[in-house]
């Protein structure tokens, strides 16, 4: 792959001087593209003509490898898919393989999958919007909304012992039962959350420079939002009321009362307003859970080798950046077959194109933020 | 000869007066930008990190120095430092003592408002020699943007000429009596505004954006000769701060002595802290947002302040 | 579960009697096996029908064939379908769906990149994840290339 | 850095020339140590452990190192994340675009050696070192960012060893090619699998599964 960009032949303009437009190429390694993403941008003055990303520059051929590992070593693998919510990746494969193998879950392993994957989703949008305003400018909204998914992050290292990667959520259960203390730790990061993010909503969204920028930057319409397999904080932008974890529920998502926060503008602001809001949804469903908690087993006990009937099952979570479904095939061996994930980031990245032209060229990371593409999942 | 001499003489004064205070400038910076994100800055080399910058200089002196091969190397090269004398040279109108500045002309606030906007040939060459498109798109807007609020700064410098009735910087400051602290205020906030976009630091730091356009106009600089530009954007910011505070604050609330010297002192640090604590809080505003808020507010706010302070100045004098 | 999918079977054939024949429930998903000529026709009927939403589309290296794999998702019927189709090994082309859901712009040149699968109608197919000078298609299962060290097999 | 090189050269000539050039190169290690700017090569999981160093809690800044995404502007480069074919160019030239004097560390398991990639992938470098000559590997996926501070401090340790002079600067531990022919010879004894290389193919044992292990399909799972 080459890094080089083709010139453009020039045009004329009215006085027939010659104009060339101009190609700028973001990325691969760029600040504001969240990891290695590159968009050639087409620009008219400080307008983009044409936007073109260009993802695979982290394509590391999980579901080549998965073919090769047995059901239990492919957890790991989907730890590095999306590197900021890993809990939704190892839920997700979990579930398919619970699913083709007929492993049910016990249920306190239920809910502490959805308190550690409501914890993920607030950790997960803690960053999507501090680097969504860092790439605006804000450089200490940044460091604010990451120091509160730091918090996220010391909690899980206290249960699983990473910081990252936690291969927590196991075929069957969950790998540990929470540490003693470990449950009111989490509540009461739930209350003092609430008050942070009121104050980052008046730090960031709040300031008449922000909305400037992010107001009426990257409309999104309902109908495209569906048509173009948007998902997430990124169609619930748009105004599209739809949740997995309330419209195709699963799990013990049902017993729990949370309201789905959407927007009506769909532009840049509507999906970053989104993400904080569903903050506190996920403050409300982790309170719930904690409460009808009850005492019991984890992990269901399984043989060594998992060895599926030949089959297929698909499962798709919510994650926090929209629905993430992974497709698994069996052929009645060790190792799947076949291992699939529909990413939510790659999805959601393609809109890139269409929301893009017509800004400024400084508008294309705001737009790419609100996006908030995260490319382990991208680029798989 | 002897008047060649003395231009020499505080030349050398001024340039290394400005590499103190970015010296001191950036230092500053990282530990206030520490204290806004909830951590310390710069701590181990020397007592509170005091010797950060120092190793940072000795680091870039000896850095290699790129050309990069598609460069105007002739422009490239030259360009740190013709952004960089105008800002020195400005220091020089600045009176540090009630009465004396190093370069007292009688159009002294012509000169801080007129040889500083000289930079922006600087920045357009340092953008456009660099073949590169992040410097030329930098190098674009810094001109458009040191262009568009040289207008506003001015106007609202002009309202405390008009009040003084001189455009002497010691004139000013003879003239400078406290009940203008309350005239001036809004023209001190235009000129606060313009002076940061004026400098090129956020939220109207578009030439060197960094989510956009990695570092602007100096992207393709290394070692040296970016150590000049980042001298001469600390440099801005300390004359900048130097000069509101003997304009709109008559170099201390005009006290002689200690006391006014110190007061002067806090007021120039207290105005440099003010831009980074912007810096570091606000978003980065679009270019179009820039240009609007230069024409459509500052400028309008500016001539009314003039429009106001002309009124009362043939009044009461 | 399965008298979810039993319902939705029901309202597929009072609405269009010709995918009816189609439908199956295989390990608890509903599924439709469409042949390959008839997968764009079908695809509009179902979008119409108010499958409105292509979640999935991707494909499964079967020895004699490849399997392209297609997850709708209908808000108005809340209900998941799979439709899946056959392709030939030997000359490995389908009907690009990008008329009909434009999500699957990206995903069908996903799986033209790893299977080789040619989409036609597809308005911009090109490589998506490997460079362009990439050869093979690595998630054929006959996929070789000494670059890549095979685990040893400790299971 | 001509002219430094050569400042150096002549001070090693010159008889007593030593004392000044080991306290020129006191003086400049220790500067050089300590402004270690970072350029942030994050590619994966590691960049977020890469960003969390630079934040409140961890904040290298009081080392003096802090990110700049300017590749001009730095003097380490952090590896953080795992490379790919497709991106190795794009590192490669970030990489000499930085100017010299500088300095490579290669953060976590993928740029130390592929780490869990490095079985059958088809796309992943298997180590940063096979392309940029790397000074301070660091363990673990991700590694710690306490790891990113330590490596840090370690790369001081080597920046104190440099000096001015051309022939008393540290050997550069690398395995790089010094040639393009030399590259070219060691990627065809790559390609083949029957060479004895690092990088051959193991050798792929089908045996059959024990049978206690293989899961009871009608039992309780």
């Amino acid at each position: 792959m080459t890094l080089e960009i083709e010139s453009k032949e020039a045009t004329h303009d009215t006085d027939g001087l010659p104009v060339e437009e101009l190609v700028v190429n973001i990325g691969p390694s760029h600040p504001s593209t969240h990891g290695v993403g590159r968009v050639v941008v087409h620009l008219d003055g400080e307008v983009m003509t044409h936007v073109e990303p260009i993802v695979g520059y982290l394509h590391r051929g999980i579901e080549k490898m998965s073919e090769n590992r047995t059901y239990l070593q492919v957890v790991p693998l989907t730890d590095r898919l999306d590197y900021v919510g890993s809990m939704y990746a190892n839920w997700a494969y979990c579930r398919a393989v619970e699913r083709l193998a007929g492993i049910s879950v016990p249920e306190r392993a239920e809910y502490l999958r959805v308190i550690v994957c409501e914890l993920q989703r607030i950790a997960s949008h803690m960053m999507a919007l501090g680097s969504a305003a860092g790439d605006t400018g804000a450089a200490t909204m940044f460091i604010y909304t990451f120091d509160e998914r730091e918090r996220i992050i010391e909690a899980f290292e206290e249960l699983c012992g990473s910081r990252l990667t936690y291969n927590y959520v196991r075929p069957g259960g969950v790998s540990f039962d929470v540490p003693e203390g470990w449950l009111d730790n989490v509540l009461a990061f739930c209350a003092a959350h609430r008050d942070k993010l009121t104050e980052m909503d008046k730090l960031f969204f709040g300031n008449v420079i922000a909305k400037g920028r992010l107001k009426g930057i990257g409309v999104l319409s309902a109908e495209d939002a569906v048509a173009w397999g948007a998902s997430g904080p990124v169609a619930r932008g748009s105004g599209v009321n739809w949740d997995l974890r309330k419209h195709d529920t699963y799990s013990v998502y049902p017993r729990f009362d949370f309201d789905v926060p959407t927007g009506s503008n769909g532009d840049a602001y509507d999906r970053g307003r989104v993400r904080l809001f569903e903050c506190y949804e996920s403050c409300r469903i982790i309170e719930q859970a904690i409460s009808q908690m009850t005492e019991g087993p984890v992990k269901t006990p399984l043989p060594r080798l998992l060895r599926p009937a030949p089959g297929e099952a698909y499962s798709h979570i919510e994650s926090a950046r929209g629905s993430l479904g992974v497709y698994v095939v069996s052929d009645g061996t060790p190792r799947p077959y076949r291992m699939h994930v529909r990413s939510p980031a790659f999805c959601n990245l393609a809109l890139l194109k269409i929301l893009a032209p017509g800004h400024m060229l400084a508008d294309l990371v705001a737009v790419m933020g609100s996006l908030d593409p995260v490319f382990g999942e991208v680029d798989r | 000869m002897s008047s060649f001499a003395m231009g020499a003489f505080w030349g050398l004064a001024a340039g290394l007066l400005i590499a103190i205070a970015a010296l001191i400038g950036v230092w500053m910076e990282r530990k206030v930008a520490g204290r806004i994100h909830m951590r310390i800055g710069p701590l181990e080399a020397g007592p509170f990190g005091l010797l950060q910058t120092l190793a940072d200089t000795v680091k870039l002196v000896l850095k290699e120095d790129i050309t990069p091969a598609a460069a105007d190397v002739r422009p490239f090269r030259l360009a740190p430092f013709v952004v960089f004398v105008p800002i020195a040279s400005s220091l020089a109108v600045i009176p540090y003592a009630v009465g004396w500045a190093p370069f007292d002309i009688s159009a002294g606030v012509l000169f801080f408002m007129a040889v500083p906007s000289l930079s922006v040939i600087g920045i357009l060459a340092a953008g456009w020699a660099s073949r590169n498109t992040f410097a030329t798109i930098g190098g674009i807007r810094g001109a458009a943007q040191m262009v568009s609020y040289e207008l506003p700064r001015t106007l609202s410098v002009l309202a405390a000429c008009m009040l003084a009735g001189s455009i002497s910087m010691t004139g000013v400051l003879d003239a400078w009596r406290p009940w203008w602290l309350i005239v001036l205020a809004p023209a001190f906030i235009v000129y606060f505004i313009a002076s940061i976009a004026e400098v090129n630091r956020g939220p109207f730091d578009l030439p060197e954006a960094e989510a956009e356009l990695v570092a602007g106009y100096f992207a393709d600089y290394s070692g040296i000769r970016w150590a000049i530009f980042m001298m001469a954007e600390y440099g801005g910011v300390v004359a900048a701060s130097l000069f509101g505070a003997v304009v709109f604050f008559g170099r201390g609330l005009g006290l002689g002595g200690v006391p006014g010297a110190l007061l002067f002192v806090f007021f120039a640090f207290a105005l440099t802290t003010a831009m980074m604590w912007v810096k570091w809080t606000f978003p980065r505003v679009r270019p179009d947002q820039l240009m609007t808020l230069a024409w459509k507010v500052l400028t309008p706010i500016a001539l009314v302040e003039l429009l106001v302070v002309g009124v009362i100045a043939s009044w009461m004098l | 579960m399965s008298d979810h999918l039993e319902e939705l079977r029901e309202r597929i054939s009072e609405l269009d009697p010709t995918i009816y024949p189609l439908f199956s429930i295989e390990f608890g998903d509903a599924v439709i096996a469409v042949p390959l000529d008839d997968l764009l026709v079908t695809m509009h009927r179902l979008r119409e029908l108010g499958f409105d939403r292509l979640g999935m589309v991707t494909a499964v290296d079967r020895p004699e064939f490849f399997v392209l794999v297609y997850r709708l998702h209908s808000r108005a019927l809340s209900a998941g379908l799979f439709v899946k189709a056959k392709v030939h090994k030997e000359d490995p082309v389908a009907p690009s769906m990008f008329e009909v859901w434009p999500a699957a712009d990206w995903q069908e040149r996903e799986v033209f990149d790893l299977f080789g699968i040619d989409f036609e109608g597809h308005p911009d197919l090109k490589r998506i994840f490997l460079p362009d000078e990439f050869e093979g298609h690595p998630l054929r299962k006959d996929y070789d290339h000494p670059r890549v060290i095979r685990r040893p097999d400790y299971i | 850095m001509a002219l430094v090189d050569r400042i150096g050269t002549s001070l090693e000539r010159t008889p007593g020339g030593g004392i000044i050039l080991t306290s020129v190169d006191a003086l400049v290690d220790w500067s050089r140590g300590q402004s270690l700017w970072a350029m942030p090569m994050g590619t994966a999981c590691c960049a977020m452990e890469f960003i969390a160093a630079s934040f409140s809690k961890f904040d290298y800044d009081r080392l003096g190192t802090f990110p700049r995404p300017d590749p001009r502007h730095c003097d380490v480069m952090v590896l953080a994340g795992t490379i790919t074919e497709k991106m190795k160019p794009a590192i490669q030239r970030l990489w000499d675009q930085m100017p010299e004097p500088k300095w490579a560390i290669a953060m976590g398991n993928c740029t130390v050696s592929g780490g869990i990639f490095y079985y059958d992938s088809y796309s992943v470098v298997r180590g940063a070192d096979e392309f940029i000559p790397v000074d301070v590997y660091i363990a673990g996926c991700p590694p710690r960012p306490e790891s990113l501070i330590d490596a840090v401090m370690q790369l001081r340790e080597l920046v104190h060893e440099e000096s001015i002079a051309p022939g008393k600067r540290r050997e550069r531990n690398t395995k790089l090619p010094r040639s393009k022919a030399e590259a070219n010879e060691r990627m065809e004894a790559m390609r083949t699998p029957e060479s004895d290389g690092p990088h051959a193919p193991a050798k792929v044992v089908n045996k059959e599964f024990p049978s206690d292990v293989i899961a009871d399909e009608g039992g309780e799972v």
